[in-house]
């Protein structure tokens, strides 16, 4: 039984929502059953998740050959650590997301749009899944652009709101299809130049040409900035923070867990395990565009944050800070720069869910998100504001959070390359966030509640603390940010095992 | 019990000069001694410098306080609303 | 050895537990069984260590050696005193934070690296501060901000610290060091701003006055001394702090004479024995660091005592300020005896605690031929005679007659105060058993010889005579309502001032040049607002055309990058 | 001067593709019509599928249809496929920005994209009011 699993694993994590949402969408329109349907298929696929992760926390790597033929002619789906854990963290992200939803769907979407969504969650979900999972470039690309398509859809699903929504999902498929296509150029180069899509298959093919060849340049340099787009990484980010701001909340909550973490995790698997360090665009150039792009991203994001005074946009600034710091791990090319990454974006993954959740909990009882009319809100929210104010912790990585122990790795990769100005940036970005984080808490806790909200419909009802279905979800994210943070098996010996295969592969 | 002895402290309070006259005769006892076991070889400190030196920073110590207030002190509510300093006590 | 918990994580695991048991006698049981059932761990626990991965790194959450247990062992009886002083109160806020508080310092105490250490040092700060922010109010809440940025400070340091020994040395392992490399002194100055040392103290006097009556109490027994155990961990024998350790003796002396919130006097007297003992650990011969050990556990005992009586005045006048005190020897007798029982402990009476701890510093000092050191030593421990041995008991209950008849303090908080002044006394009388558990033996160290206690007797006497000279003559100065400006006025006022003006007055630098640097910032603020305001380059909703230029651009440099 | 010459003669596919692709990806920088955009997007992406097919072809090689010959030369059919799903993509993309733009135009009551940007800008502002 089990081995059979193990066999079939690989392709049930994503067949199974990948399949379900054109079902939904054929056979029901009430929201209740499709959101019901959508939460079996995540748990499942989040099941098959966590047994890949088991499977593979040895350093094995699982490979399942779509349809039967072998590769590098068939697809292949190749599952090893860092595959594993990706899959996890979207699946676990599209599980929490949810169980969240539903309450929250209910409220902001109109009802004839609500199952529209969680055909779109579903199927975003499958093509994030499948990134991860497929070891064929093409079939990235595709997968890529399923789960883009339907982000550009959720996110859009947020005009009835506000109409920004629809101003952002236009400026976001517009860059996301640019940078796809980008992708595109530089996986044609690569299938130019060696006549295959498999990347292990590649990785072969490439080290047997020889070094310097222009058009492996540019395919390299085609797919760092298409790749860069979806993750969003300065000066690339434009089109995130009002995409995230303005989202139903349940898909910011999503996507802002899982999506540019996969962009992330694509990028890394080029850079590392196709190319490889040595090859290409490879050492100085690299550190030469990587760090000063993700610094600079950190100091900027954390800037606008501070500046901001919508709450849902200030964490969706803090967003691409936090993405800096992952991309500052990767741009640092040593084992201790992938593994902090690594640990951080787990650890990522799990506070911001949590406070967009709080956000989304909040945007559930009042319309507004205006700091000035979260006032008080903790008065009348108690359990949302403690898992935010806990989760917020993490985020500025407090002592026993998560973000502590990828912020301390990360400091350490730096310094251990002798970088002490880049240590010096992570801490004052760290302080940053106190600040942005600082001014949402002070409004919640210690301002005094404004006794009229402008243009808030809701205003005259008293707040009420959200319901349990949303705190449920909130909860479990905030406790595993903390649990995370003290017992960092998980983590810490995923990012190990990533590390050691990378480095492996970039030799 | 207890009574007896806030009536003794009344007493003394009522009578410090008693105090200070008993206190400055154990302190002499208090030199003699020291002087004693000094020439009696009992240790070699130096006799009768810990009771002048006591007494001679003590009086510095606290004339120099006094004179420090002159320069440090500021009113209760110098640094109100930011500290306590100024803020009624809260009745039991 | 056998994975034991450790009496911290009890007192934090129990802290979390304390807000789901009923307000009222069921409550405080179990906050006095907590400690009690640490001590007993105490006992259990046999010297070893713990050694645990955290995030890849071999760090030991928990060590038990001599050191430790007897910080623990004083820990764990001062936690139990507090809360048995705490009995009446039915504030869950500060009864998690005190726990957590303590739980913390407990578990710093048994900390074997420095990453251990520094999620229980700011856990210290943490708990900390509610205890002051429990008081509420406006003040209460700037005092808890500008004392938890203090203590954060020192945890940053801590950190940065840290992070930079494992780079040099590859190991996070907290033992003794020395002030060789930048680690060393970040960590040495985080550890400084926890003990107090000068131009690093003012938090102290700042924010223990400011504290509940119940949470200074607290407050007085660990965050100080955990401070005090680092040192002697990490930098004993480190020359240095004779030196500091002499100036933090000597100048809180002065204000603790002119001070009126007796509360302030103890704390400016607390920052004095935390003098006493920096000189033991830099002097640093087994017998002096052993003094300083001892020394911190009496004084654990002492001052907490002198907290706990001052706070019993508190709870029933209402106020600890020395002109609204006097002649409450009849109301509160026995509240009256614990204090001076405990004034004299902290005066380094023969027969009391303070003499036995005392003592082995300075005849260290004098044996390691600081001769300068000793004599200031001896001018500060007269100093201290002056003002918590003889200041406080005489200004709350005797001087002149404040007309206030209150009751005695209750039964709980006497019993607290019964127990504590026990010890005092105990310790003086039989100092053996405390010498039994320091981390180095003491021989046949006996603080009780003629020359110590008759130079003791007759300083102590002459500056008894001194002040009843100075009361008779009228030259002391009298009480007043005031406050006294410290180096704290620099951040408090100059810097805050000089921030807040703008088109004011010269204040110290020029109006002139801070309205100039004012200009500066509003230029720099407005511009960086435009530029990350609505509509500005780096704002919200920018158009799709201009991104897609910058992809153009990056992609251009990308590949000039490649083909350079 | 020859290899110039070998690359437009040779690569002459090449040169249409990169010229159609900065075409579209001019209309998408430069025009603020955002149905206009679209369609420049279109053109990008376009001119990458015919980049694509245009390599696959082998010369002289007949469409790969196996029709049991000895020694025919076929072209590769893999670029077929992958475009075949990529047109695919595309066609998705386009659907979706052309069903935005409609609710666009039914939200801001135009799609001109400085006009949105600017009713953007003054949402942004009424969020902004200082507490």
């Amino acid at each position: 039984m089990s081995e059979t699993l193990a066999l079939h694993a690989p392709a049930l994590v994503i067949l199974l929502p990948l399949l379900t949402a054109p079902l939904c969408f054929l056979f029901s329109r009430a929201a209740n059953g499709v959101w019901a349907t959508a939460l079996l298929v995540s748990l499942l696929s989040f099941l098959c998740a966590a047994f890949l992760l088991e499977k593979t926390f040895d350093g094995r790597v699982l490979s399942y050959h779509f349809g039967g033929f072998p590769p590098p002619l068939g697809i292949e789906y190749r599952i090893d650590m860092m595959s594993a854990l990706m899959l996890l963290i979207v699946a676990g992200a599209s599980l929490l997301g949810l169980l969240f939803a539903r309450r929250s769907v209910a409220r902001e979407l109109p009802a004839a749009r609500q199952s529209a969504f969680y055909v779109c969650y579903l199927l975003c979900a499958s093509g994030l899944l499948g990134v991860a999972a497929t070891n064929d470039a093409f079939n990235m690309f595709v997968f890529l652009e399923i789960s883009s398509l339907a982000a550009y859809a959720l996110i859009a699903l947020g005009g009835d709101r506000d109409r920004r929504a629809l101003s952002a999902a236009y400026n976001y498929l517009i860059m996301g299809t640019i940078g796809a296509t980008f992708f595109v150029i530089g996986v044609f180069f690569l299938y130019a130049a060696t006549g295959t899509l498999n990347m292990t298959d590649l990785a072969d093919r490439l080290h047997a040409l020889p070094v310097g060849s222009r058009s492996l340049y540019a395919a390299e340099a085609f797919i760092i900035v298409g790749l860069a787009l979806k993750i969003a990484l300065f000066p690339l980010h434009v089109w995130l923070p009002n995409a995230y701001a303005f989202a139903p909340s349940a898909a910011t909550v999503f996507l802002s867990a899982a999506a540019a973490k996969v962009a992330i995790y694509a990028l890394v698997r080029f850079l590392f395990s196709v190319f490889g360090l040595d090859f290409a665009i490879g050492g100085e150039t690299l550190n030469a565009v990587i760090l000063p792009t993700a610094m600079i991203g950190m100091i900027i994001g954390s800037f606008s944050a501070i500046f901001a005074r919508h709450a849902k946009r200030i964490f969706a600034y803090s967003s691409i800070a936090q993405l800096g710091y992952m991309m500052l791990g990767i741009g640092l090319e040593s084992r201790e720069g992938l593994e902090a990454s690594f640990v951080y974006l787990f650890n990522h993954a799990l506070a911001k869910s949590a406070i967009f959740m709080a956000l989304g909990c909040i945007a559930y009882q009042q319309a507004s998100m205006k700091l000035s009319d979260l006032h008080g809100i903790a008065r009348d929210m108690p359990w949302t504001m403690a898992a935010f104010t806990i989760a917020a912790l993490s985020l500025i990585g407090a002592p026993l959070t998560g973000g502590f122990i990828g912020k301390w790795l990360l400091m350490d990769a730096a310094l251990a390359q002798g970088f002490w100005l880049i240590a010096l940036v992570i801490a004052a970005v760290s302080l940053m966030a106190v600040l942005y984080v600082w001014r949402v808490i002070e409004a919640a806790y210690l301002k005094a509640p404004t006794g009229r909200r402008r243009g808030a419909p809701r205003a005259e009802a008293p707040r009420r603390e959200a319901p349990f279905s949303m705190l449920l979800p909130l909860w479990i994210a905030a406790l595993l940010s903390v649990y995370f943070g003290v017992d960092t098996r998980l983590p810490v010996g995923a990012a190990e095992i990533i590390a050691d295969s990378l480095e492996a592969a970039g030799q | 019990m207890m009574r007896r002895l806030v009536q003794k402290l009344a007493f003394l309070e009522k009578n410090p000069r008693r105090v200070f006259r008993a206190l400055a005769a154990l302190g002499g006892a208090l030199l003699a001694l020291d002087a004693l076991l000094w020439i009696a070889g009992v240790y070699k400190n130096i006799p009768v410098w810990h009771g002048l030196y006591g007494f001679v920073m003590c009086v510095a110590l606290v004339l120099g306080a006094k004179a420090m207030r002159h320069i440090v002190r500021r009113r209760e509510d110098y640094y109100a609303p930011r500290a306590t300093d100024s803020e009624e006590e809260r009745q039991p | 050895m056998i994975p034991l918990i450790a009496p911290g994580w009890l007192l934090l695991g129990g802290a979390c537990l304390i807000p789901f048991i009923p307000k009222g006698a069921a409550r405080t049981s179990f906050m006095l069984a907590l400690p009690l059932f640490g001590m007993g761990l105490l006992w259990l626990i046999p010297d070893g260590s713990l050694a645990a991965s955290f995030g890849g790194y071999a760090i030991t959450p928990f060590r038990m050696d001599g050191l430790a247990r007897i910080f623990c062992l004083i820990f764990l009886i001062a936690t139990f005193l507090s809360a048995l002083y705490a009995w009446h109160l039915r504030d869950s806020f500060q009864h998690v934070s005190a726990f957590i508080y303590a739980g913390a310092a407990l578990s710093a105490l048994t900390a074997g690296d420095l990453l251990t250490l520094f999620v229980f040092w700011e856990l210290v700060s943490l708990g900390s501060v509610g205890l002051i922010w429990a008081r509420r109010g406006e003040g209460a809440w700037h005092t808890g901000l500008r004392y938890l940025i203090w203590q954060m400070a020192s945890g940053l340091l801590l950190l940065g610290g840290a992070l930079f020994f494992f780079r040099e040395t590859g190991s996070l392992a907290f033992d003794a060091m020395t002030l060789q490399s930048p680690s060393a002194w970040l960590i040495f100055l985080a550890f400084g701003i926890k003990a107090g040392f000068p131009l690093l103290h003012n938090w102290i006097q700042d924010a223990y006055p400011a504290g509940t009556i119940t949470g200074t109490v607290f407050l007085s027994c660990f965050t100080t001394k955990l401070a005090i155990y680092a040192l002697a961990r990490g930098f004993p024998a480190t020359e240095a702090l004779i030196y500091i350790g002499v100036i933090m003796t000597i100048f809180p002396i002065f204000y603790a004479v002119i001070e009126n919130d007796l509360r302030r006097v103890l704390s400016y007297s607390l920052n004095n024995q935390l003098g006493f003992m920096v000189v033991g650990i830099g002097i640093g011969t087994p017998l002096a660091i052993n003094g300083a050990v001892a020394h911190a556990f009496c004084h654990i005992i002492y001052k907490s005592l002198l907290f706990m009586s001052v706070g019993a005045v508190m709870y029933r006048v209402g106020t600890a300020k020395a002109t609204e005190l006097g002649g409450l020897y009849r109301s509160m007798p026995l509240t009256m005896i614990f204090c001076v029982i405990a004034a004299a402990s902290i005066s380094a009476f023969p027969l009391f605690s303070g003499f036995i701890s005392k003592s082995p510093i300075l005849s260290e000092s004098l044996g390691g031929g600081y001769w300068v050191v000793w004599f200031l030593l001896l001018f500060a421990s007269a100093g201290v005679f002056h003002h918590s041995g003889i200041k406080i008991p005489y200004f709350t209950f005797f001087a002149h007659d404040s007309g206030r008849r209150v009751r005695e303090a209750p039964m709980h908080m006497l019993l607290a105060m019964g127990i504590a002044a026990f010890l005092c006394v105990a310790i003086g009388v039989y100092p053996q058993a405390l010498y039994a558990m320091l981390p180095f033996p003491m021989g046949d160290y006996t603080a009780y010889d003629a020359a110590h206690v008759i130079g003791q007797l007759e300083l102590l006497i002459f500056s008894a005579l001194a002040f009843g000279f100075l009361m008779l003559s009228g030259l002391y100065p009298p009480e007043v309502r005031g406050v006294n400006l410290d180096w704290d006025w620099v951040y408090r006022r100059v810097l805050r001032r000089a921030f807040e003006r703008i088109g004011g007055s010269v204040l110290v630098l020029g109006d002139k040049v801070w309205g100039y640097v004012l200009g500066v910032w509003g230029v720099v603020y407005s511009v960086l607002a435009r530029f990350y305001g609505p509509g500005g380059l780096m704002g919200p909703s920018r158009a799709a055309g201009s991104m897609a230029l910058w992809t153009a651009i990056l992609l251009s440099l990308a590949l000039l990058f490649a083909y350079s | 001067m020859d290899n110039a010459l070998q690359i437009l003669t040779e690569d002459y596919n090449a040169i249409i593709a990169t010229f159609l692709m900065m075409i579209g990806l001019y209309i998408v920088m430069s025009r603020a019509h955002l149905i206009k955009k679209i369609l420049g997007l279109n053109l990008f992406q376009n001119a990458v599928f015919l980049f694509y097919i245009s390599a696959g072809k082998v010369g002289g090689g007949t469409a790969p249809i196996l029709t049991g010959e000895a020694g025919a030369i076929y072209s590769n059919p893999l670029p077929h496929v992958l475009i075949l799903t990529a047109i695919v993509v595309g066609v998705a993309t386009m659907g979706l920005g052309l069903a935005i733009v409609l609710r666009i135009h039914e939200a801001y009551g135009t799609i001109e994209e400085d006009e949105i940007a600017q009713a953007d800008i003054a949402d942004d502002t009424r969020d902004e009011d200082r507490e």
